[in-house]
């Protein structure tokens, strides 16, 4: 126990060290590149830290350590309070405070937009919502809590039903012949491109057929068996190709995202590349 | 440094992946930490090394290329510019490329967007790779740069049938009439290529839709990975070929250099972005047979057992 | 009472918004009410930061487990509110945007929120290689369906996927890999999401059926206080 | 002929003079030239009220001028005046490109905007035809007066309603069905009856559950169905006596998820064991959270962790994370891009809609199962309907499938979309 005390110590007094060393050879090379003195520093600072941050989080992957402790309880303070300025001046003094108050307005320096009585409903909802803090008329928040919901479920089911239902469901109407030219040339030609019929006509059958099974795998207040059995086995396979390939895809875009963080620390931190 | 980086990195990724390999085959499983550790080698070791790929360009690649191979030199051939910043880093490489290809061939160029966006970033192109890779070429003669009219696929609709109702000046307000390229150009028509790069609205679909089809002008396209699929329905009667993604425009690179000497040292930015995806990628695929070999084995394992 | 009410705010609110929808004169209500939840959404943020502040106060008061990093949460919460707040170093003032460039806010967003962000997410590449080993297993044809299909691609992704199948001639080029993945990913891939996309729609518009008619109310706790 | 264009073109500029501005005196001195330039101007102007909206918008049509696209081929585009009285000051509205015969003239809704356009007010058109030489165009006579006003009914959106009304009438019969004592059926939800099982091996091995909520708001439907299976888990937690940690991201989500483990834990008849640090606010930042969350699976060890509600790139991190503090896992959400992740990585995966059934799954109410009822009949009619739009299609009937025409970024949000 012990012993272990005295290794962790060591190694925070190492990683202390490694900081103000990367920091003061990052302000050498940054005056030399010609910035300014305390902005050098400073800037070189931050870069320090923002590596140091970057490889606490890295370091999770090996497992658990108090670098990681470190840094996920900075993100979240520091995140929680982020969120909490943006929603502030943007939406309560951007969009609240004129509404209401031309003094308020004019201490914040927002324009005014002219009173609107009923924004004070969210006013209310607002502090009823507050309300929770106090145990006598805690029920109070509820109310607040039946507006939100009572919102969302009224804006989503048309939103729903508009974009993503009837949508798709017209996508769907697609040739099952694509340009039919004879026998001949439907069986020559299976290229990926407008003059492969033949895969283009496959590629409209297995959406639709897709399409129907798959839809019928969704189908909950019939068991599946025989005929329906069957097609929910084949929307089954039809959603494992969909998961397969949407696997897939997204590996590149999650390496470039992993590529950008070693960037940043083999170039612009250690400069080893440009 | 380069040679031995490779070497290195190839022996390290060989040998790691060959020993789990083996011990897979007695049913073993890798430790997650492995994974993980292969996983950064694979994409750190392109980045310092600089480790790249020679790619090897699919049909509807290597077709713009033997396209522009093919015209006789002096053809005139259109770059339209449909992106922003945000889509640059994966589109750009592919109009450079296009760029340096078309006027070390002797064609002439001519540039322009259908983005607002896509003026600063021809601009750029004309700065960047124009005017250092290629002093002999002059602007007006051998290319120019029209750059951004407002109006996304009505613009087609109207140089389909005449550049000067659209365009009267270049972007240095040079009238088009006063210059030698523009001689004997009334509209699109008088394209022997055009050339879309991006990947939004108005991109590569409408240029299909309103001036390859109706003007019957090849067109070949250049987009982001994401639309790439939705364009191959016009592969290959309305479009010629097509580049989707980083891919693409590595695919693209390694062509021309594989042609033209004078580019062995050019930038090769889609190539050079392609390094740590395709071993990562390989990696991730490595990982996939030797999780299968690891539970076919400990499962056959089991049933002699 | 305590129940009944918020059931029927539940319930008018939310039919008066699917009404707004066919009728233009009150169509901009929906637009009203989500600036409405937003100006909520800012009240419930001291919910939100008073509940973060009292959890880890307390962690420090009562000296938990690891409570010297509750310590760096809540000074880097207070440091970042009173940098946002109070716009310090903004060059602007308080006129000026709070996120304005050279604000300390803004410093911090950029060497602290965002490197720690930026590199959760890089996580993610890590992670994709280990679920590719630990979960594409062919135990069944469910999994080796999705083992074959991400295999194409990802094959389809690399010059390998090329070198393979190059040789294939162009009439019969969808048996190259490349054109393999693109095939999947226009086709069945297509066929699978829209299944999916179809199934949602439907299952919101039963859900917000069943929360505007009080039939589903969990949320709103019982009424035995 | 000529001469009576030339008439008509001298009448055109003395009409156009009002409004033309200094600088088309040059133009005036070369008037020779420019007569046989001018274009002919469009005909037949029209406007009329945008149909089917709330007002502030009139749409204009007209018929091209011959010079457009034929005749001496010279038209660059059109522009769009508005004025308040026939004799101005006319205000440019908007340009069209050459080809193009209506327009929209949309104003603002808003007082104070700057392009406020009131209702009931009256309104003049008029319509320039532009060539390619700025100083050379034709206007159209004045149209006008013409007011828009808002309609009472959206006619334009009558499918929806006849929809919206079909489905609750659907669930109507099929609720009152079931409260007759039909005996509904409902299929197996693998994931779901995981959770108990789940649930009582985290009481054997005395380690507590992980629910985690995602990041969706309180305006997602997916985090208001995870309400629901939160609380049936909750419920289960309590009579178990299981210790249960639900981080949230959302302060409002966490004030609605407190009252639902609390309402829970009270139905189990053990509300001392509620306690309010169960459920409690992490952060509202993607990336903190899953951070924060990722150290509580690798500090608490959960037996078993439920992730319920909206997901976006973490979910592969939170999955991953859990598989390697060897917890059990179950997962559910309807970002179809998310959904591949946690299939991959997790022991059991509601999809897309098994979400939202999981709820009526659950209580098994006749009311809940009524309207499970209703979503399989839909589904049915898409597919009826995808089957005669496919017909219809097939034969070559197009205006059947135009009926579901709705405009749509379809190709732009399937690959892309938030991660």
């Amino acid at each position: 126990m012990d012993k272990s005390r005295r290794i962790s110590i060591m190694i925070l007094a190492g990683t202390i060290i490694l900081f103000i060393i990367s920091w003061i050879i990052k302000s050498n090379a940054l005056q030399t590149s010609g910035m300014e003195g305390s902005l050098a520093i400073r800037d070189a600072f931050l870069i320090t830290l923002a590596a140091f941050l970057t490889l606490a989080i890295f370091s999770f992957l090996y497992k658990d350590n108090p670098y990681y402790k470190f840094a996920e309880h900075l993100f979240v303070g520091v995140s929680a309070a982020y969120w909490m300025c943006v929603g502030f001046w943007s939406t309560f003094v951007g969009n609240f405070i004129p509404k209401v108050s031309t003094s308020l307005s004019e201490f914040f320096k927002v324009p005014p937009k002219g009173f609107e009585i009923h924004y004070f409903i969210p006013l209310i909802l607002g502090i009823m919502l507050l309300m929770r803090l106090s145990s006598k008329a805690g029920w109070l928040s509820r109310w607040s809590l039946a507006f939100i919901v009572g919102t969302t479920a009224g804006l989503n089911l048309i939103r729903y039903l508009r974009t993503d239902f009837i949508t798709q469901v017209s996508n769907t109407f697609v040739p099952l012949l694509v340009d039919w030219k004879g026998i001949g040339p439907f069986f020559s030609d299976f290229s990926l491109s407008a003059s492969g019929q033949a895969v283009m006509t496959l590629a409209n059958w297995v959406i639709f057929v897709g399409v129907f099974s798959g839809l019928i795998y969704f189908f909950f207040s019939k068991e599946h068996k025989g005929f329906f059995g069957g097609a929910s086995r084949v929307g089954i396979w039809v959603l494992m190709v969909t998961f397969g390939a949407s696997f897939g895809y997204t590996v590149m875009g999650r390496v470039s995202l992993l590529v950008g963080r070693l960037t940043f620390l083999f170039s612009d931190w250690l400069g080893l590349v440009n | 440094m380069n040679n031995i980086g490779i070497i290195i990195s190839v022996v390290i990724i060989v040998l790691g992946l060959l020993w789990l390999a083996i011990r897979s085959l007695t049913g073993r499983e890798v430790e997650r930490r492995i994974i993980f550790l292969f996983m950064g080698l694979a994409v750190s070791l392109p980045l310092i090394f600089n480790i790249t790929f020679s790619e090897k360009a699919t049909p509807v690649v290597r077709n713009i290329f033997n396209k522009i191979e093919s015209l006789p030199a002096g053809s005139r051939i259109l770059i339209s510019f449909d992106y922003g910043p945000s889509m640059a880093p994966e589109v750009e490489p592919m109009s450079n490329a296009f760029i340096r290809h078309s006027l070390a061939k002797g064609h002439k160029v001519i540039l322009m967007g259908l983005w607002a966006t896509g003026q600063s970033l021809s601009a750029t192109a004309v700065q960047d790779i124009i005017k250092p890779e290629f002093p002999d070429k002059i602007d007006g003669v051998d290319y120019i740069n029209i750059g951004y009219k407002a109006g996304n696929q009505g613009v087609l609709n109207v140089i389909i049938t005449d550049f000067r109702k659209m365009y009267a000046t270049d972007v240095n307000g040079v009238n088009l009439d006063s210059v030698a390229i523009f001689k004997g150009i009334k509209s699109l028509r008088d394209m022997d290529l055009m050339i879309s790069v991006g990947g939004g609205f108005p991109g590569v679909k409408e240029w299909v839709l309103f001036a390859a089809d109706p003007g019957n002008i090849p067109l070949a396209g250049g987009s982001a990975a994401v639309s790439a699929p939705t364009y191959y329905p016009y592969y290959p009667r309305q479009l010629i070929g097509l580049l989707g993604g980083i891919k693409g425009a590595a695919e693209y690179e390694s062509e021309i250099k594989k042609h033209y000497p004078r580019f062995a040292d050019m930038p090769t930015p889609g190539i050079k972005m392609m390094g740590p995806q395709t071993l990562a990628h390989l990696i991730v695929m490595a990982f996939i047979v030797i999780g299968n070999l690891s539970f076919f084995f400990a499962k056959r394992k089991k049933i002699d057992g | 009472m305590k129940r009944n009410i918020p059931v029927a705010i539940t319930f008018i609110v939310g039919t008066v918004l699917i009404l707004s929808v066919f009728f233009p004169p009150v169509e901009r209500m929906g637009e009203d009410f989500s600036i409405f939840f937003d100006i909520i959404a800012v009240f419930a943020f001291f919910l939100g930061g008073g509940n973060l502040l009292r959890i880890h106060s307390d962690k420090i008061y009562r000296k938990q487990k690891d409570w010297g990093f509750s310590v760096v949460t809540v000074v880097g919460f207070c440091f970042m509110l009173a940098a946002g707040l109070f716009k310090l170093w903004n060059p602007g003032g308080i006129a000026a945007d709070v996120a304005a460039p050279g604000s300390l806010f803004q410093l911090m967003y950029n060497w602290i929120f965002n490197p720690l962000g930026a590199t959760m997410y890089a996580l993610l590449a890590f992670y994709v290689a280990s679920a590719s080993y630990r979960a594409f297993r062919a135990k069944n044809i469910d999994a080796t369906i999705l083992l074959v299909a991400s295999f194409i691609i990802l094959l389809g992704r690399t010059p390998l996927g090329m070198y393979a199948t190059g040789w294939i001639p162009e009439s019969f080029s969808i048996l190259q890999i490349p054109n393999m993945a693109i095939w999947i990913m226009v086709s069945p891939n297509l066929a699978g999401q829209r299944a999916i996309m179809i199934g949602i729609a439907l299952g919101v518009v039963s859900m917000s059926l069943r929360l505007i008619l009080g039939v589903e109310r969990t949320y709103l706790g019982v009424d035995n206080e | 002929m000529k001469l009576k264009l030339l008439i008509l073109s001298c009448l055109l500029f003395i009409f156009t003079a009002p409004y033309a501005s200094g600088q088309d005196e040059p133009a005036a001195m070369d008037s020779l030239d420019m007569e046989t330039r001018l274009p002919a101007p469009i005909t037949q102007l029209t406007a009329f009220d945008t149909d089917n909206d709330h007002g502030h918008s009139i749409e204009l049509s007209w018929s091209p001028s011959v010079d457009d696209g034929g005749g001496k081929n010279t038209v660059f585009g059109y522009v769009i005046y508005r004025a308040a009285s026939p004799d101005g000051p006319f205000e440019e509205r908007g340009i069209q490109p050459l080809g193009e015969t209506g327009y929209s003239d949309v104003g603002s809704k808003e007082k104070d905007s700057p392009s406020y356009m009131p209702d009931h007010t009256d309104y003049y058109y008029k319509v320039r035809t532009l060539t390619a030489d700025s100083l050379i165009f034709s206007d159209s006579e004045i149209f006008g007066p013409i007011q828009c006003y808002g309609q009472w009914f959206n006619t334009s959106r009558i499918p929806e309603l006849v929809f919206v009304i079909g489905f609750l009438m659907v669930a109507v019969v099929f609720i009152n069905k079931a409260r007759r004592g039909a005996n509904l059926f409902v299929r197996r939800l693998a994931g779901i009856e995981a959770v108990d099982e789940a649930i009582g091996r985290a009481t054997e091995m005395g380690k507590p559950i992980l629910y985690v909520m995602g990041l969706g708001t309180a305006s997602e439907i997916a985090t208001i169905a995870s309400f629901t299976i939160l609380g049936r888990v909750a419920k289960k937690v309590a009579e178990y006596q299981t210790g249960l940690i639900v981080p949230c991201y959302d302060p409002i989500v966490m004030t609605i998820a407190q009252e639902t483990v609390r309402s829970s834990y009270m139905d189990a008849g053990r509300p001392d064991a509620y306690n309010d640090d169960m459920v409690y606010f992490v952060t509202q930042s993607q990336f903190a959270y899953v951070a924060a969350v990722n150290g509580t699976m690798l500090r608490e060890l959960p037996a078993t962790n439920i992730y319920m509600g909206k997901f976006f790139a973490e979910s592969l991190i939170l999955a991953e994370t859990g598989a390697l503090a060897g917890s059990i896992q179950i997962a559910g959400t309807d970002e179809v891009a998310q959904i591949p992740f946690f299939v991959v990585a997790c022991d059991y995966t509601l999809i897309g809609e098994e979400l939202y059934a999981a709820s009526a799954y659950l209580g098994r109410e006749p009311i809940l199962l009524g309207s499970l009822k209703a979503q399989d009949y839909a589904k049915a009619g898409v597919i009826v309907c995808a089957l005669i739009g496919f017909i219809s299609i097939n034969l070559g009937w197009d205006s059947i499938a135009q009926l579901f025409q709705v405009p749509n970024a379809f190709f732009t949000n399937l690959f892309g979309g938030h991660n």
